[in-house]
């Protein structure tokens, strides 16, 4: 009678028909499609300087991969939603300007001083970690206005005060355009192995139900703590690097909030919790917004926003998401 | 004819906006102007003058984009910067390395000269350090002795105050209250009641429209006066018209019927508000002092272009520099260091007075009227 | 061997807990009966770390576990299922037991072994690579019982494990449970409102009442208690 | 410097009750509703420029403008529940989800009143007689007296409606439970869409007293409002209206009294510190039920 | 109470569109009786409870309240044509009194006063423990008291229909005894009962008609003469019991 039940399952069950004779299949396809994926990123972006003479669109393209990806760390794989992630973003800028114009230390220095800058301050904030929900994210969104203040009060001679920095006699943008392309690399590998890894199945789980996975042995708060970590580093680098790449620094733009907003959107409409979420989220979303702003320059943040409702009215778990909800037996194939 | 391909950039929203767009209407003036002529004439040919304009919401990321999408894939000769130092710090990155000229009509930071940009020039716009010179000459001159002087942690307005400090001292006045407030700041009253408490009788804010009309009204709720207030932006339309409160406050601009220089390249006065209502007969607002700025800026980048060998970078610098002293224009005479900055266009200081309107009344060389000195207070006014 | 000594637990004004006292024996199960609010689910959550006691003493085989957070009592060997089943909805079954063996230093042969042994176990193995939300609900219960089984725990605590599972499964669910001692060793902690598997599976059963212990005894003396009766059985 | 500290008081209070009216509002909204809206700010300085226009047209002073511009918001509010949030909802993540529409709604807002009104910053010529009151050395602006008196008002009512009546009451069940709300025969949308319009009619409200104590409005400053609104709610607690008021004072108070002693950047600067502590000790903000999620 | 014969004919449903739930599925409950519905977990049980109340709407057929067609009503519109129901989870409202989530049961009739008082009183005489409790919040309490309480809830409009989805699990012997007594008793009364039980035994023994559900569609059904008498669906349901709960 056992059995019955059991037979009678498969037939209200879709997804259980493919699932049938394929012991490790889905996982090695899975990896198969993320290897294509990561091909096709660098077939575009690595040769690109040799042909294309429009870098910017490709750098910031490249920009907002690694956003929308690292942001994906916390907010699909951990479940928290910063609103305040431009924080690092905007540090990250600081920490690279300030080390390099106002210490005269070397980019590449600089650099790493930003990751470590992103990090530091993540570890910082990371008591927040423990508010859960929107509350974080209005926490964290106060923490970025607070940092934008806390530079802003720190002396003009390191900072360049409201001004700024300048970085011009760092230009190079074909430099930092690798620059960021290693960076997209590296949040690329991260997210590779925070999806496959043992610490990928803690996070999923504690993304799930944090009681049971704490029930189960995960160190919740430790989990977190790595997640946050490596979503706090790649902002930094990001806008150090976005900083070499303009050779211009300000409070205004390195804590502009769309940056946030911008993070968030891409990676939503990809599809938040997948790998390749963010890439096809962003990549959709800047194209669309590259459209707008050059055929209606004076009607883009309209229609930008017209946009995010739709898209989150029509596919609200982003494109990614709706394709695994619709054709739910395809979705453990999708990395 | 091939036209003479100009790029810039416009805020279409954001925090430079406003004035970004009035500055454009004074390009597109000039643009209208030369066309309606057949032209600038370069090497003997007269060529069309195309405007080709981008939207960069405020935003460096996207003037770095523009700028470079302009240059490569758009083909311009040069560029118009877009507003402010900071978008043009950014654009300026962009033109040096693709090695395009660049005519600045409003970027006042001094640290902007300092970077060793070679193909910027800033042709009606003096640098911020020197701004406030002619208002704060007038408030010495009036008595004024201790001076209270607040700002946005903006980098215009913070450049503005530290500015105004130096030359409140150098006119030997005392500078009781420095204070910067953060973008965003609602409330003013408790800044205003500090400076009163300071017993400062000069009012120094520099900051952006919407901020100063905030502490006008404030200051009317909170009774405070001073004898001297100095508002950078009390001179445009849209501060005049929030009505009686905006009475008596001291501004300065370059742009008002009292002040006429005598004008040897693009339109005068007149022609220059003629063609605005022409151009321009749905909008708002008359023509402020970025429109002129932004006018004069376009008028000085045809004179550059005209006395060109070419329309490359270094010739096109090279006649800028050859111009440098020998042009005034509707915004004032132009004149020119070697690192693009501007050294005249002075602003001389006004006053909204009941009755009058706006008059300007400082240096006395220009002054047509008499400045009312101490303001009145709230009380005393019907 | 487990050992609850005088646990007391207050949320603010309400005393859940009102001095416990057990202990249960390795390779025993202990059924635990008790109106609804006596504390039972409360007992648990203290045993497991999820709440911090208010007072008392709890030790496995010595060693105290007050105090220490759940994931670290996992560690000591207790494992706990909950009365509404939670499970990881958007993970494959694998995944799901895999959860609790990811600080056991196994390798994935190991980690796919014992999986697939209790899913087989439990009868999910042809469903492994589903994603839990697809399960019914008694699904859903059997598969909570796998992921902690497969960490070798030493003491299972099982709230409700039957409630709104149909018979068969609800059948499978009480064999599995019966051999646990023998098979894995540990000893359970079961709570239920289901007299007859209670009854049937218990070697020693505690009925709890308004957060102390109103009886204790085996099947026949509980279901002869007039107390019990009274309080719990009803006429 | 001790008067101007007792101003300085005085002034936390009177701007924080303006910050929690702000609060209050979006309470409804948000704390309510659940719904993150982002575009909370916009609709106050859209409730400004609706003051602006009744003026310049019809010649409604600001005060007489409220119910009107009341009436329009609510009924607004109505329409876009059926438009923007219902199907939210049904989204598996129905908070962050709401965030984000309601964030490409701020920006539509935005870009709107940018075309219509230019980027200008207005001001509503409006003012009381007398300007001010003098209570000793203290001086209290008529505006703002007027804002905090609608304030108290706004946030008293709303809290009778919401724990006295049984609409409120059904209102607050809601999130409690979606499905338990129809059991009991509520038409959970027309209830739904009727608190939106009741937030952003008093959205509506708040913008014209706003505009009227901290004069001038643009396009731009909508996210200003939404900012203290989320900051003023999570210090307060989500939900009840006296947490909002309690959140608004708070930081006001601690605001303006930093205020007499630093820079208005410093002020700003405790102000989050403020924020951050108060939610790192009490998570669930000041009035908040700790478990409440 | 007057109960009303409540029937849905060729109901088919389905989640998130494309997975079909119940297909064909019929059922007729009439007045003064208790119709159960047992069926294995997943069998689509509560699903049909969910889809008379309206919760769900369905890809095809007609639901009907008497001789009215109620299919394109709404849920609230249905609570307030009388049928009431009390989900298989959780479904009091955690952060109000046991007294506001009562008159919260009163919203059919919110303005009338005298009606909301009587009707409460009735509730509080009928089940004391939630007298005592009238302010408590309800999530404060216990998981068998919130069962009385969202029983009784649903109760206070007097309703012809009403659902119950596997009222008794998790609760306490002597309270179960209690909730089968009074599902009884109120269709005695002259209430159209739908019950759907995972404790087969019980479910069966208080049923007039029983329903059997299994992967979305009728099994069987019959009522309980037909279920004593009849030797196949005798043995279907013995087959049901062969783990025997009781109570
Ligand atoms: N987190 C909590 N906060 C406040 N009170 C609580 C909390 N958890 C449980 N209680 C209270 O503690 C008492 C015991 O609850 P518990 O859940 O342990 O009962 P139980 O025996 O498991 O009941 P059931 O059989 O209904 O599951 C109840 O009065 C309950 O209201
Ligand atoms: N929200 C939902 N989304 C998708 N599928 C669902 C949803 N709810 C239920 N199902 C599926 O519908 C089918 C029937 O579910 P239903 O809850 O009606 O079963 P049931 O007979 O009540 O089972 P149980 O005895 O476990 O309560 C199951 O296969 C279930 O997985
Ligand atoms: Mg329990
Ligand atoms: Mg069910």
């Amino acid at each position: 009678m056992t059995e019955q039940t059991q037979e009678t399952r498969e037939g209200t069950d879709v997804s259980l028909s493919a699932s049938q004779g394929s012991t490790e299949k889905s996982s090695y396809i899975k990896f198969l499609i993320w290897g294509i994926v990561v091909a096709m990123i660098v077939a575009v972006f690595l040769p690109a300087p040799f042909f294309a003479n429009n870098l910017s669109f490709l750098f910031y393209m490249m920009l907002w991969l690694t956003m929308a990806t690292s942001f994906n760390f916390v907010a699909g794989m951990a479940g928290y939603m910063p609103f305040g992630y431009v924080a690092f973003y905007g540090v990250g800028a600081y920490a690279t300007g300030v080390l390099y114009k106002t210490f005269g230390l070397p980019i590449p220095v600089a650099l790493a001083g930003a990751a470590v800058a992103g990090i530091v301050i993540g570890l910082l904030v990371a008591p927040t970690l423990r508010l859960k929900g929107v509350y974080f994210g209005i926490v964290s969104l106060a923490l970025a206005m607070a940092m934008k203040l806390v530079i802003s009060l720190m002396p003009s001679e390191i900072t360049g005060g409201s001004l700024g920095l300048i970085l011009s006699a760092a230009n190079d943008p074909v430099a930092a355009y690798y620059a960021m392309f290693i960076v997209l690399m590296g949040a690329l590998a991260a997210g590779t192995w925070l999806t496959m890894s043992r610490l990928g199945t803690a996070l999923r789980a504690i993304r799930d139900d944090s009681e049971a996975a704490e029930v189960v042995g995960v160190n919740v708060v430790a989990t977190r703590l790595k997640a946050w970590i490596m979503a706090t580093m790649f902002p930094a680098l990001v806008g150090g690097v976005e900083a070499w790449y303009t050779n211009a620094i300000d409070l205004d733009s390195s804590f502009n909030l769309l940056v946030t907003a911008k993070s968030i959107v891409y990676a939503m409409a990809g599809g938040l919790g997948f790998l390749v979420g963010p890439i096809i989220g962003a990549s959709a979303l800047y194209g669309i917004d590259q459209l707008i702003w050059r055929h209606f320059p004076t009607l883009n943040l309209l229609i930008l926003g017209v946009v995010i409702i739709a898209l989150m009215l029509l596919l609200p778990r982003g494109i990614v998401g709706a394709f695994a909800q619709r054709f739910s037996r395809f979705r453990r194939f999708i990395p | 004819q091939e036209k003479i391909k100009i790029g810039m950039t416009i805020s279409s929203s954001g925090n430079f906006a406003l004035a970004s767009q009035s500055g454009v209407r004074g390009v597109e003036i000039w643009v209208d102007e030369v066309n309606a002529n057949g032209g600038l004439d370069v090497n003997g040919e007269k060529r069309l003058v195309e405007l080709v304009k981008r939207d960069d919401r405020s935003d460096k990321q996207m003037v770095a984009r523009v700028y470079e999408d302009l240059i490569a894939n758009e083909d311009v000769d040069l560029l118009m910067a877009p507003f402010g130092s900071t978008l043009t710090a950014a654009a300026a990155t962009v033109t040096e390395r693709l090695d395009k000229f660049m005519v600045i009509w409003s970027a006042a930071s001094d640290a902007l000269y300092s970077q060793g940009f070679k193909n910027i020039v800033s042709a009606t716009q003096m640098p911020v350090s020197r701004m406030p010179s002619a208002g704060l000459e007038a408030a010495a001159a009036l008595g004024g002795k201790k001076v209270a002087i607040v700002n946005v942690d903006e980098p215009f307005p913070a450049g503005l105050a530290d500015g105004a400090e130096a030359i409140a001292e150098q006119h030997g006045m005392e500078v009781v209250l420095k204070e910067d407030y953060p973008k965003g700041t609602k409330d003013f009253s408790l800044l205003l009641q500090k400076a009163r408490a300071a017993g400062a009788d000069v009012f120094f804010p520099t900051s952006y429209e919407g901020d100063l009309i905030s502490m006008v009204r404030q200051m009317r709720q909170m009774n405070v006066n001073f004898p001297f207030s100095f508002m950078v932006y009390a001179s445009t339309p849209q501060f005049i018209e929030i009505g009686d409160d905006a009475q008596y406050i001291y501004s300065h601009t370059n742009f008002h019927p009292t002040i006429n220089w005598e004008v040897d390249a693009g339109l005068d006065r007149e022609g220059f508000l003629a063609a605005y209502e022409k151009l321009f007969p749905d909008v708002s607002y008359e023509p402020d002092f970025q429109t002129v700025l932004a006018y004069g800026a376009g008028v000085i980048a045809g004179e550059i272009i005209e006395n060109a060998e070419s329309l490359d970078a270094a010739d096109l610098k090279k006649a800028a520099m050859e111009l440098s002293d020998k042009l005034t224009v509707l915004a004032g005479p132009y004149a020119i260091d070697e690192t693009g900055k501007q050294l005249k266009m002075p602003f001389p200081v006004v006053q909204l007075q009941p009755g009058k309107g706006l008059v300007t009344v400082w240096p006395k060389e220009v002054a047509v009227a008499e400045p009312i000195y101490p303001i009145p207070g709230w009380d005393q006014r019907d | 061997m487990l050992k609850v000594e005088n646990l007391v637990k207050k949320f603010g004004g309400v005393t859940a807990l009102d001095g416990i006292s057990l202990t249960l024996p390795d390779r025993s199960i202990l059924g635990v009966l008790g109106m609804n609010g006596s504390g039972k689910t409360t007992m648990l959550n203290c045993i497991n770390g999820l709440y911090d006691a208010t007072s008392g003493k709890i030790t496995l085989d010595g060693v105290n576990l007050i105090g220490k957070a759940p994931h670290a009592v996992f560690s000591e060997g207790v494992g706990r299922t909950f009365q509404v089943p939670r499970i990881f909805p958007q993970m494959s079954l694998l995944e799901n037991l895999s959860v609790a063996l990811l600080n056991k230093g196994m390798s994935n042969a190991e980690i796919a072994e014992v999986s697939a042994y209790w899913l087989k176990k439990v009868e999910l193995y042809r469903l492994r690579h589903n994603y839990a939300e697809e399960l019914s609900g008694g699904q859903q219960k059997l598969l909570e019982l796998a992921r902690i089984m497969v960490a070798n725990p030493k003491l299972v605590l099982l709230d409700e494990p039957f409630a709104g599972v149909n018979p068969s499964l609800a059948l499978l669910l009480i064999n599995i449970i019966r051999e646990m001692p023998q098979e894995v060793g540990c000893s359970v902690l079961l709570v239920s409102h289901d007299l007859t598997s209670v009854y049937e599976l218990s070697d020693n059963i505690l009925v709890m009442h308004e957060g102390h212990v109103l009886a204790e005894g085996n099947a026949e003396a509980i279901q002869k208690n007039p107390d019990v009766i009274e309080a719990y059985l009803g006429a | 410097m001790n008067e101007l500290l007792l101003q300085g008081l005085v002034n936390g209070i009177v701007v924080g009750l303006i910050y929690a009216l702000i609060g209050v509002s979006l309470n409804v909204i948000f704390g309510v509703l659940r719904v993150v809206n982002f575009a909370h700010g916009e609709f106050i300085v859209l409730g400004a420029y609706g003051a602006y226009f009744a003026q310049a047209w019809l010649g409604l002073s600001p005060l007489l403008a409220m119910p009107l511009i009341f009436i329009v918001f609510g009924l607004m509010g109505y329409g876009l529940y059926f438009v923007l949030v219902k199907r939210l909802a049904r989204s598996n993540d129905p908070e962050h989800a709401s965030l984000l529409v309601m964030f490409g709604l701020s920006l539509v807002l935005g870009a709107l009143m940018l075309l219509a009104f230019e980027a200008d910053a207005r001001s509503l010529n409006f003012t009381l007689d007398p300007p001010f009151l003098m209570f000793g050395n203290i001086i209290l602006p008529t505006t703002k007296l007027l804002g905090l008196a609608v304030a108290v008002v706004v946030t008293g009512a709303l809290a009778f409606f919401l724990y006295r009546t049984l609409p409120g009451k059904a209102l607050r069940a809601i999130i409690m439970n979606r499905d338990a709300i129809q059991i009991v025969g509520v038409d959970l949308n027309h209830l739904s869409a009727l608190t939106f319009g009741l937030g952003l009619g008093l959205a509506g409200i708040t913008g014209i007293l706003v505009s009227m104590i901290f004069p001038s409005f643009s396009p731009f400053i909508g996210q200003d409002y939404t900012l203290i609104g989320f900051i003023v709610i999570v210090l307060g607690g989500l939900g009840h209206p006296i947490g909002a008021v309690a959140g608004g004072i708070l930081f006001g108070l601690a605001e303006q009294t930093a205020m007499v002693f630093f820079s208005g950047t410093v002020a700003m600067l405790l102000g989050f510190v403020l924020l951050i502590a108060v939610i790192l000790i009490r998570p669930a903000g000041l009035f908040g039920v700790q478990n409440s999620r | 109470m007057h109960g009303v014969e409540l029937s849905m004919e060729n109901i088919s449903v389905a989640y998130n569109g494309d997975i079909t739930v119940l297909k064909d599925v019929a059922l007729r409950a009439k007045p003064g009786e208790v119709t159960g519905i047992i069926g294995p977990n997943g069998a689509g049980k509560s699903t049909v409870l969910k889809t008379i109340f309206g919760l769900l709407s369905t890809k095809s057929g007609t639901i009907s309240m008497g001789s009215r067609d109620i299919t394109s009503l709404k849920a609230f519109q249905r609570a307030l044509e009388g049928v009431s129901f009390v989900p298989q989870n959780r479904s009091a409202f955690a952060g109000l009194s046991v007294y506001d989530n009562l008159l919260l049961g009163c919203w059919p009739f919110r303005k009338d006063k005298a009606r909301i008082d009587r009707a409460i009183e009735g509730i509080f005489e009928r089940f004391p423990i939630l007298k005592e409790k009238r302010s408590s919040l309800a999530g404060s309490m216990s998981g068998g008291q919130q069962r009385f309480l969202e029983i009784a809830r649903a109760l206070v409009t007097e309703p012809k229909v009403i659902l119950l989805d596997e009222p008794t699990a998790m609760i306490a012997p002597k309270i179960s005894k209690d909730i089968y007594a009074l599902t009884r008793d109120l269709a005695d009364q002259g209430a159209t009962i739908i019950l759907v039980d995972q404790n087969v035994r019980q479910c069966a023994t208080i049923s007039d008609r029983l329903y059997i559900l299994e992967l979305g569609r009728n099994k069987a059904e019959g009522s309980r003469e037909d279920f004593a008498t009849d030797g196949q669906l005798k043995e279907m349901v013995a087959e049901w019991m062969n783990y025997k709960i009781d109570v």
